[in-house]
């Protein structure tokens, strides 16, 4: 199969990805849909690595996982305590600064 | 595609591992780095370690050193010529050591030493339970008005662990602008931005307030910082190949990026175009540029004082390091496609920061509002495209961190029962109060103005004058009328600080520490130093202002 | 003797410096130090006079040059004097009568508080008219000019708690500013003509010009005596300027000020002489102010505004006659001369009259006066003999020369012109006599003052009535003096130049006509007021009495249309200043305070709101780039 | 090297504001004594400047150059010329007038904090004020002059919002938050203007690569230096719009009745005498010479706006209610007559209009600071509220005509001398607009005779019945700036003598000559 083709995939699930942070509401949902876009391109690096015949987009998958992880980590401190003190998860919610 | 050329891929990508070399890695030149990563993981291990009691001093301690460590080796390499003639890439290729990167590391490490400064202030806060607190939660994980949180306050605690993670920050964004590589770009980014979003999340008072921002921020720094990677990604596409000189020659054309079999797929400029539109869009967010600005008045206004102020002058530092050195390393060949297209960014970012902050009634937001509008006069210096534009940038980029950091440092100082009084209404009067505090933010206020005497002029003189010179008249021309409209807000904060009559439940000037008197007062003098005398630091930006390729 | 020149201006100057510097320690001795700084510069003009007459005619021109005024590039303006016949004579006027009013005023003024002050300003004004007719170049003479104009604005105003006295006084110099505009204008002119405006070079180089540009310096000179000589256009000024103590009216009227624009215009004969159509219009304004300020007069019961009404008259006889040339010039001084001495001798006396009736002005609440002041009956009596131009009185003999002048005009112009002339002095034989019957003759109509005092009317002191005799005596023999052997003609000529018109008439018969006007004129006069009781409340009067008492209605055309127009006019120029000029930026900055308000509402504190505006500003740089490939 | 005279004469009042600023709170009248003593010191200085100055010597004399900014192409370069020169004079001998003048407005009403200083803070920024004002008359760099020309906006700005009349008719409130208004006004038109003049500095480096006027207007002057036609009309306007705003032009006018309305009377002077004075002093060493072709083609322009200014200033000057704002606009029409000269290229104009400047000050100092005697007084700036005064203080009242006088320009007083060379330098090459600008004298005398009638004539009204005359103090402010109005009025040729030779060579700058007398031409 033409490698292209995963490419597209990429795209296609970045902008799936992305779609969802611009429509979900929940942070944990929104935070998996940067994660989403995070692994589209994670997808794109490994493919053009094939295509280049090169590593280093593999490698550069590995460091982005790591990444992500550390991503994960701070994220969910910072999103578990806004949890805790508003018992809601609602990106809207958090809205007292604006204008 | 061939079954025989899929399978040259595997067999060629399989062979340079059996010929990968130890990696080379001159520690010497990479010591400012490495120092104060060191200097941060020593503060996890104090953490660790320390008994609560003396956190705080061996924190600051540590913090302190390493911080003029690293500055000194920047001093010492740069001494020795590494900014200028020998000026190279490092460890394999990851980052460069030039002036460029010499001179913003400087003055990110002093920009984070004066932040520290801040972050250490423990006397402003009223005490409580006899202990001395900063502007930093008790106890972050616990709920805001719960009874842990009482208890933490009762029993003292205190987050130092703001100190190292000021020190990874720092660490990231001394890469940032010297990574010579888009992997190394991307590791950077996400290094200093982490513990950003932590430290927005921080404050003692206004937690609520304080954990929006950091949501926000995370939310949507990790939405840009995924975008940057895509065009990472897209960029690698094209030139297979992640260095910074590998790709430009690809662009230039001088080298070929792609395995002429693929080139009918791949070396396709659309690659090109789109993958550094999107890296380019998530470094203007770091910079704040219209209209991925949004983030910046939020968590400006949330986040603790002093973080703001580090975030403000730092981050700006770093990104504006690293888009200059995309821009002008990577992507000198595509000036001709991404100079209107930044022209256009640079004047929505000027005008639409300088409309906006009319109106804003909170000191932290309008400061915010005024960094979106400087972000725009720095991007007139970028597009020059010249030397001179680079030497300005630079220039700009050293005089406003230090007046950024002054002016949140005062900010600080404004209190009443609720703590820092932010809203401008309660500003009104603060020059017959405290003349001196009030006359200081004036001082900081017109270097945002860009009056003459200081930093803020020179800065923006030597911004628009690159840019005129570089064809960008008309830019120039916007430059100083959203200098005007941006004139009149902060003129409006003056007013109201020494025309206004001071309100009676008004609030209070608290006496800060040292630390603190030494942030305000190192901010001045930059302002002032650079106004009346730029001379030898323009001198110094110029010598400064060749990138390595 | 040169250098004697500028003491005549440093005298009267100084004494005007050390009164009004000198502050209350100088009180009590002010009027004399005043008075005698005054006379001190007559005694000088007298001996220049006596220097002058030692030479011969041609050579009787002095100059002293002071000091270079305003060096700039080609423009030099100098202080020099020149003192020749026709400023000779104007110095001996003004100090002479000036110091007889000086002295007239130590007794007129005594009871005032701030006399002091008075005779500062009394001496301002003969220092600043000096300088007028001493000036070498026009320059300087502006500054007399404008001197002369605030001299008269402080005496004019001089009882200043009253409104009336402030508002005349700011009249009076604003008229006259209006008359400056010309004569800078004129000066203005003659710079980039001449290239100089000093008398000599301007004066002598009138052949090298145009007369286009001749003629439009002549105008705006004509437009700067109107303003000084209280011609029409510019006469309005006159009339409310009786505000000021007599003397100063006395001043103003005989002395100074009014003969300023005759002057002006004789000095600058030549230029008329070369631009015809400026002369004519000199001899228009001239003729019609003559009718008209005869008119105003005629209806004036204010004694001192019936005498105003004949100073503006008389001016117009000089004026009338300046305008002719050469013909006239002569006589337009002697004119002027002569009427200094009646028209001064008639103002101290009308003083005189409100010194004893309690400042009352109005004559119809006089009456039969000349029993109680027998004095001032008879020096007021003699300068009115000479005013209506009895004969072998001063007013005969210049008046008479003026009306033959006008008739030698020739032609039509020449008719018209003696014709009115003629008029005018039957007008003036009217109403100077309706003054005379009204003031010292009839029945006694005194009324009660304000303060209910009732009028004790008395001779009064000496310091005031030596000033009137010896005017008295001036206005009836000067006149003679000066025509006995045509001296004031053969003195002036070399300055002004003569010329013999030809009369269409015969000298005789002009003067048989000018008797008979003045016999009508008597005649009328005795009829309405000698025979029959004056009325107390003036009747209600024809249509033209009701206009000629309002001052024709120029001021009531001044008003509606300069005042009410020009108040119309700032009030809309400030609104205009506060909405439009101002409104144009304080609306921008609204505009941009709006646009402000609007782009924060953007900022809703949604962040998913704000990842649309990132994702839509990555969509949109993304397209931009590839839109500047595509380009 | 030679003591720098310049530096010096700017140095001082710098340092003198320093110091002042720096007085404990307790100890006030030893600043005021300190600011008096500096800004005499000051006087002296500018004194010996202009003994120094020789007339017939170079263009510029008592030149310093420094390196500063190189990268900028930004020399510290002073030297003055005689239109300099007696600019610089004029503001060193004002200050100590107005200091004296100010002597008590800034007298704490209530006290603050215990380091609420407004008396140190008035006096040490009357006299940064002065030390950036000689400064921007002394540089003859474009640059320096540029950064002083705006910093002193920012001294001016709290002189002006910080300290104003005691009295106001609608209470301390409304009095201050109009200040702030005006304040405001002041330094965002100012600014504007200033920022506008940035970016054609910007330019203006662009196209000669330096900012050294004497190398730009050499190098102008022997073409080595071609300016395209475009790009020198956009320069010239960017820094004449600068220049207007301060001057100030109709119609960038309106700052400047908020600014003099709300600020003490001398602080009023001190804008008007002093500050705009720089705005006019820049046309004509600036505009003029970097940009002679453009400033010959906007000429025509120009002086329309300048002939508006007069006429315009004088009438809305009839219509005021306040005193203040009177005077302001009364200084708006002599603006007016002051470009107009500039503007008119002729010799006659040009040192008119410098002759002007000075005198301008002189004489609004004058009026200016008696007006503010009697504000004082009364605690009222409307016309309404007078009547009478010269009967109960009639030195005042004097001292006022006199300087009412003035500003109508009577002959013999100072401002004649400049109003008429500026008439006739105009007239000369351009009748009709000299002509209507005369208008301007009776106009002036309008609005002046008005001011003194309302207030000093007439009826005492019972509340100026005890008003006191002037005082020692107040004397000695009046009386020597009145003794120079006449002095300048009868002899201005020391000034002129000192102007002149500045004068043509500007006119040469611009190359133009005065036009010849018809008569003279014609042989």
């Amino acid at each position: 199969m033409n490698p292209v083709n995963y490419l597209y995939l990429a795209a296609l699930l970045f902008t799936i990805g992305a779609t969802g942070v611009l429509i979900r509401r929940n942070a944990i949902v929104v935070f998996m849909c940067v994660e989403l876009m995070l692994n589209a391109c994670n997808l794109a690096f490994v493919v053009f690595s094939r295509m280049h015949g090169n590593l280093d987009g593999q490698i550069i998958a590995f460091f982005t996982m790591v990444v992500a992880a550390a991503e994960v980590v701070v994220g969910l401190a910072i999103i578990v305590s806004l949890f805790r003190t508003r018992h809601s998860a609602s990106v809207d919610d958090a809205s007292l600064m604006k204008l | 595609m061939s079954a025989t050329a899929v399978h040259s891929l595997w067999t060629t990508a399989a062979d340079p591992i059996s010929k990968i070399d130890t990696p080379k890695i001159e520690y010497g030149q990479l010591a400012p780095t490495l120092i104060v990563l060191g200097a941060a993981l020593a503060g996890v291990l104090v953490e660790a370690f320390v008994p609560r009691r003396s956190r705080y001093y061996a924190q600051v301690f540590v913090s302190v050193v390493s911080l003029c460590a690293a500055f000194a080796a920047v001093v010492a390499l740069a001494a020795n010529g590494y900014g200028t003639t020998k000026a190279h890439i490092a460890a394999m290729g990851a980052i460069a050591v030039d002036g460029p990167s010499l001179f913003l590391q400087g003055t990110i490490l002093l920009a984070g030493l004066v932040g520290l400064f801040t972050f250490a202030e423990r006397r402003l806060d009223p005490e409580a339970h006899g202990n001395r607190v900063d502007s930093f939660a008790a106890q972050a994980a616990s709920v805001p008005g719960s009874d842990s949180e009482k208890a933490a306050v009762r029993a003292g605690f205190t987050t130092t662990e703001v100190f190292p993670l000021l020190l990874f920050a720092i660490a990231g964004m001394l890469v940032f602008p010297s990574a010579n590589d888009l992997l190394t770009l991307f590791v950077a980014l996400e290094v200093f931005s982490l513990p950003l979003y932590l430290l927005c999340a921080l404050a003692r008072r206004k937690r609520l307030m304080s954990q929006e921002a950091a949501v926000k921020y995370f939310l949507l720094g990790a939405f840009a910082s995924a975008f940057t990677l895509f065009g990472i990604a897209l960029l690698y596409g094209y030139a297979g190949s992640m260095s910074y000189g590998r790709i430009a020659q690809v662009v230039d054309g001088t080298v070929t990026g792609v395995d002429p079999a693929l080139a009918g797929t791949m070396g396709n400029d659309a690659l090109l175009l789109i993958g550094s539109a999107m890296i380019v869009m998530g470094l203007l967010f770091k910079v704040g540029a219209v209209p991925f600005h949004m983030w910046t008045p939020d968590v400006y206004q949330g986040a603790p004082t002093p973080v703001t102020g580090f975030m403000a002058a730092a981050t700006k530092v770093a990104a504006f390091g690293a888009l200059l050195r995309l821009l002008y390393v990577v992507l000198p060949g595509l000036r001709w496609d991404w100079r209107p297209v930044m022209w256009a960014v640079a004047v929505i970012t000027m005008l639409g920061g300088a409309i906006v902050a009319i109106t804003q009634t909170d000191i932290k937001r309008l400061l915010a509002y005024s960094s979106i509008a400087h972000a725009g006069f720095i991007l007139a210096g970028v597009i020059a495209t010249s030397k001179d534009g680079v030497s300005s940038v630079l220039f700009y980029l050293a005089g406003y961190s230090f007046v950024t950091i002054g002016a949140f440092a005062v900010v600080t100082l404004v209190r009443d029962a609720g703590g820092e009084a932010t809203h401008l209404s309660k500003w009104a009067g603060l020059g017959r109060r405290s003349p001196l505090v009030a006359a200081v933010f004036a001082v900081f206020l017109l270097a945002f103005a860009g009056i003459p005497l200081t930093s803020g002029f020179a800065g923006k003189f030597a911004v628009f004058k690159a840019a005129a010179d570089g064809g960008a008249a008309p830019l120039v021309v916007v430059g100083v009328i959203s200098s005007a409209i941006a004139a009149f807000f902060y003129i409006r904060v003056i007013v109201l600080m020494f025309f206004s009559e001071p309100r009676p439940e008004g609030p209070t000037v608290a006496v800060p520490s040292p630390l603190t008197m030494a942030a305000i007062g190192v901010g001045v003098a930059v302002t002032l130093v650079l106004g009346v005398a730029p001379q030898y630091f323009l001198d110094l930006a110029n010598q400064a202002s060749v990138f390595v390729r | 003797m040169d250098n004697l020149i500028a003491l005549l201006i440093a005298a009267p100057l100084l004494g005007a410096a050390v009164l009004l510097v000198g502050g209350r320690r100088l009180d009590a001795v002010g009027h004399w130090i005043g008075t005698l700084l005054s006379t001190t510069s007559f005694v000088l003009g007298l001996v220049l006079f006596a220097g002058l007459l030692g030479k011969d005619a041609e050579n009787r021109t002095l100059t002293q040059h002071l000091w270079t005024w305003i060096p700039v590039g080609g423009f030099q303006a100098d202080v020099t004097f020149r003192l020749d016949q026709l400023s000779m004579t104007f110095v001996l006027l003004i100090t002479g009568v000036g110091s007889l009013i000086h002295l007239y005023s130590v007794g007129y003024m005594e009871h005032d508080e701030r006399r002091r002050r008075f005779f500062g300003y009394l001496n301002l004004f003969l220092a600043a008219m000096l300088l007028l007719v001493l000036a070498d170049n026009y320059l300087l003479l502006y500054v007399g000019w404008e001197g002369v104009g605030l001299a008269s604005y402080l005496l004019i105003g001089f009882w200043q708690h009253k409104p009336s006295a402030a508002t005349a006084a700011k009249k009076a110099f604003l008229v006259n500013r209006v008359g400056d505009m010309g004569l800078s204008i004129a000066i203005m002119l003659m710079f980039t003509t001449f290239g100089s405006f000093a008398f000599g070079p301007v004066l002598s180089h009138t052949g090298d010009t145009s007369e286009g540009r001749l003629t439009a310096i002549g105008l705006m000179l004509l437009l700067a005596a109107c303003g000084k000589s209280a011609q029409v256009p510019l006469q309005s000024w006159l009339g409310d300027a009786m505000e000021g103590p007599t003397p100063v009216s006395a001043l103003i009227h005989a002395a100074t000020m009014v003969t300023a624009g005759v002057y002006l215009i004789v000095r600058s004969g030549a230029i008329f002489n070369a631009a015809p159509d400026a002369q004519l219009a000199v001899t228009v304004v001239g003729a019609v102010t003559l009718i008209f300020g005869a008119i105003v007069g005629c209806a004036k019961d204010d004694i001192k505004k019936a005498l105003a009404g004949s100073t503006m008259s008389q001016i117009g006889y000089m004026v009338l006659a300046a305008g002719l040339g050469p013909i006239g010039y002569v006589f337009a001084i002697m004119h002027l001369v002569t009427h200094g001495f009646f028209k001064a001798g008639l103002f101290l006396g009308a003083g005189s009259v409100m010194h004893g009736m309690n400042d009352e002005v109005d004559m119809r609440k006089y009456g039969a006066l000349r029993t109680y002041m027998p004095i001032t009956f008879v020096t007021f009596g003699l300068g009115y003999l000479a005013i209506i131009g009895f004969p072998f009185l001063s007013g005969f003999y210049s008046k008479d020369a003026i009306i033959e002048a006008a008739f030698a005009k020739g032609g039509t112009q020449g008719w018209i012109l003696g014709g009115v002339a003629l008029l005018g002095a039957a007008i003036t034989a009217f109403y100077m006599t309706r003054v005379m019957l009204m003031t010292f003759f009839g029945e006694k109509r005194w009324q009660p003052d304000a303060q209910g005092h009732e009028p004790h009317p008395h001779e009064s002191p000496k310091t005031m009535t030596i000033p009137m005799i010896v005017l008295a005596v001036g206005s009836v023999f000067a006149g003679f003096f000066f025509h006995l052997g045509d001296r004031f003609l053969h003195w002036l000529e070399p300055v002004t130049g003569h010329s013999e018109g030809d009369s269409p008439i015969g000298a005789t018969t002009i003067t048989g006509a000018t008797l008979v006007c003045l016999v009508v004129g008597v005649g009328i006069a005795w009829a309405r007021y000698g025979r029959k009781p004056v009325p107390v409340v003036a009747p209600r009067g024809s249509l033209l009495t009701r206009a000629a008492r309002r001052d024709l209605l120029q001021d009531d055309f001044n008003h509606v249309v300069l005042v009410r127009g020009g108040e119309h006019l700032t009030r809309s120029l400030v609104y205009v200043d506060h909405t439009l000029v101002d409104g144009v930026v304080n609306g921008t900055a609204a505009g941009v305070g709006g646009l402000s308000g609007r782009l924060r509402r953007v900022q809703n504190g949604f962040a998913r709101s704000y990842a649309v505006s990132m994702f839509g500003g990555a969509a949109l740089l993304v397209a931009a780039t590839l839109l500047m490939r595509a380009v | 090297m030679s003591f720098p005279l310049l530096t010096a004469t700017a140095a001082l009042p710098a340092l003198g504001a320093v110091a002042t600023a720096a007085v404990p709170a307790a100890r006030r009248t030893a600043a005021k004594w300190l600011a008096l003593v500096v800004s005499l010191a000051t006087l002296a200085l500018a004194i010996t400047v202009l003994i120094r100055f020789d007339p017939g010597g170079d263009r510029y004399q008592l030149t310093e150059s420094h390196a500063w900014i190189a990268d900028f192409g930004v020399r510290y370069e002073l030297g003055v010329d005689g239109i300099a020169v007696a600019l610089l004079a004029l503001t060193a001998l004002l200050i100590p007038f107005i200091i004296l003048a100010g002597w008590n407005d800034a007298d704490p009403l209530e006290t603050g904090s215990r380091r609420w200083r407004p008396t140190q803070g008035f006096f040490a920024l009357i006299l940064a004020v002065e030390a950036m004002v000689v400064i921007s008359f002394e540089a003859t760099d474009v640059f320096l002059f540029y950064i002083f020309f705006e910093a002193m906006l920012i001294p001016m700005y709290f002189l002006i919002g910080g300290f104003g009349d005691r009295a106001h008719e609608h209470g301390e409130a409304a009095a201050s938050t109009q200040r702030s208004y005006a304040a405001v006004k002041f330094l965002l038109y100012n600014l504007v203007g200033g920022l506008i003049m940035l970016a054609a500095v910007i330019g203006l480096y662009v196209v000669a690569g330096n900012f050294s006027l004497q190398e730009i207007a050499q190098a102008r002057a022997n073409g080595s230096l071609h300016m395209v036609t475009g790009t020198e009309r956009w320069l010239f306007l960017g820094f004449f719009f600068a220049f207007a705003v301060k001057a100030p032009l109709w119609p960038l006018h309106t700052w400047l009745p908020n600014a003099m309305q709300e600020s003490t009377a001398p602080v009023a002077v001190l804008i008007t005498a002093v500050v705009d004075k720089v705005g006019t002093f820049a046309m004509l060493r600036f505009c003029l010479q970097l940009f002679p072709e453009a400033s010959k083609w906007a000429t025509p322009v120009i002086l329309v706006l300048a002939l508006i200014s007069i006429v315009y200033g004088a009438l809305l000057a009839v219509g005021q209610r306040d005193i203040k704002r009177l005077v302001a606009y009364a200084s708006i029409s002599h603006f007016g007559f002051i470009v107009m000269g500039i503007f008119a290229m002729t010799s006659q104009g040009q040192s008119g209009a410098t002759l002007y400047m000075v005198n301008h000050g002189i004489s609004t100092a004058a009026l200016m600071l008696v007006a503010g005697f009697l504000i004082s007084r009364r605690g009222s700036r409307l016309i309404a509220d007078y009547g009478g005064v010269q009967k109960v203080a009639p030195v005042l009242a004097g001292t006022f005509l006199i300087g009412g006088l003035a500003t109508l320009s009577l002959p013999g007083l100072a401002p004649f001398v400049s109003e008429f060379l500026v008439l006739v330098g105009t007239f000369t090459r351009y009748p009709v607009i000299g002509v209507i600008a005369t208008f301007g004298i009776v106009l002036a005398a309008l609005y002046t005779l008005v001011l003194y009638q309302r207030t000093m004539t007439g009826p005492v009204k019972p509340e100026v019945s005890a008003m006191p005359d002037l005082r020692v103090r107040e004397l000695v402010v009046v009386g020597p700036l009145i003794v120079l109005l006449i002095l300048l009025g009868v002899y201005p040729k020391p000034v002129t003598d000192i102007v002149d030779p500045a004068v043509r060579q500007t006119m040469s700058d611009v190359h133009t000559t005065d036009p010849k007398p018809e008569v003279e031409a014609a042989k």
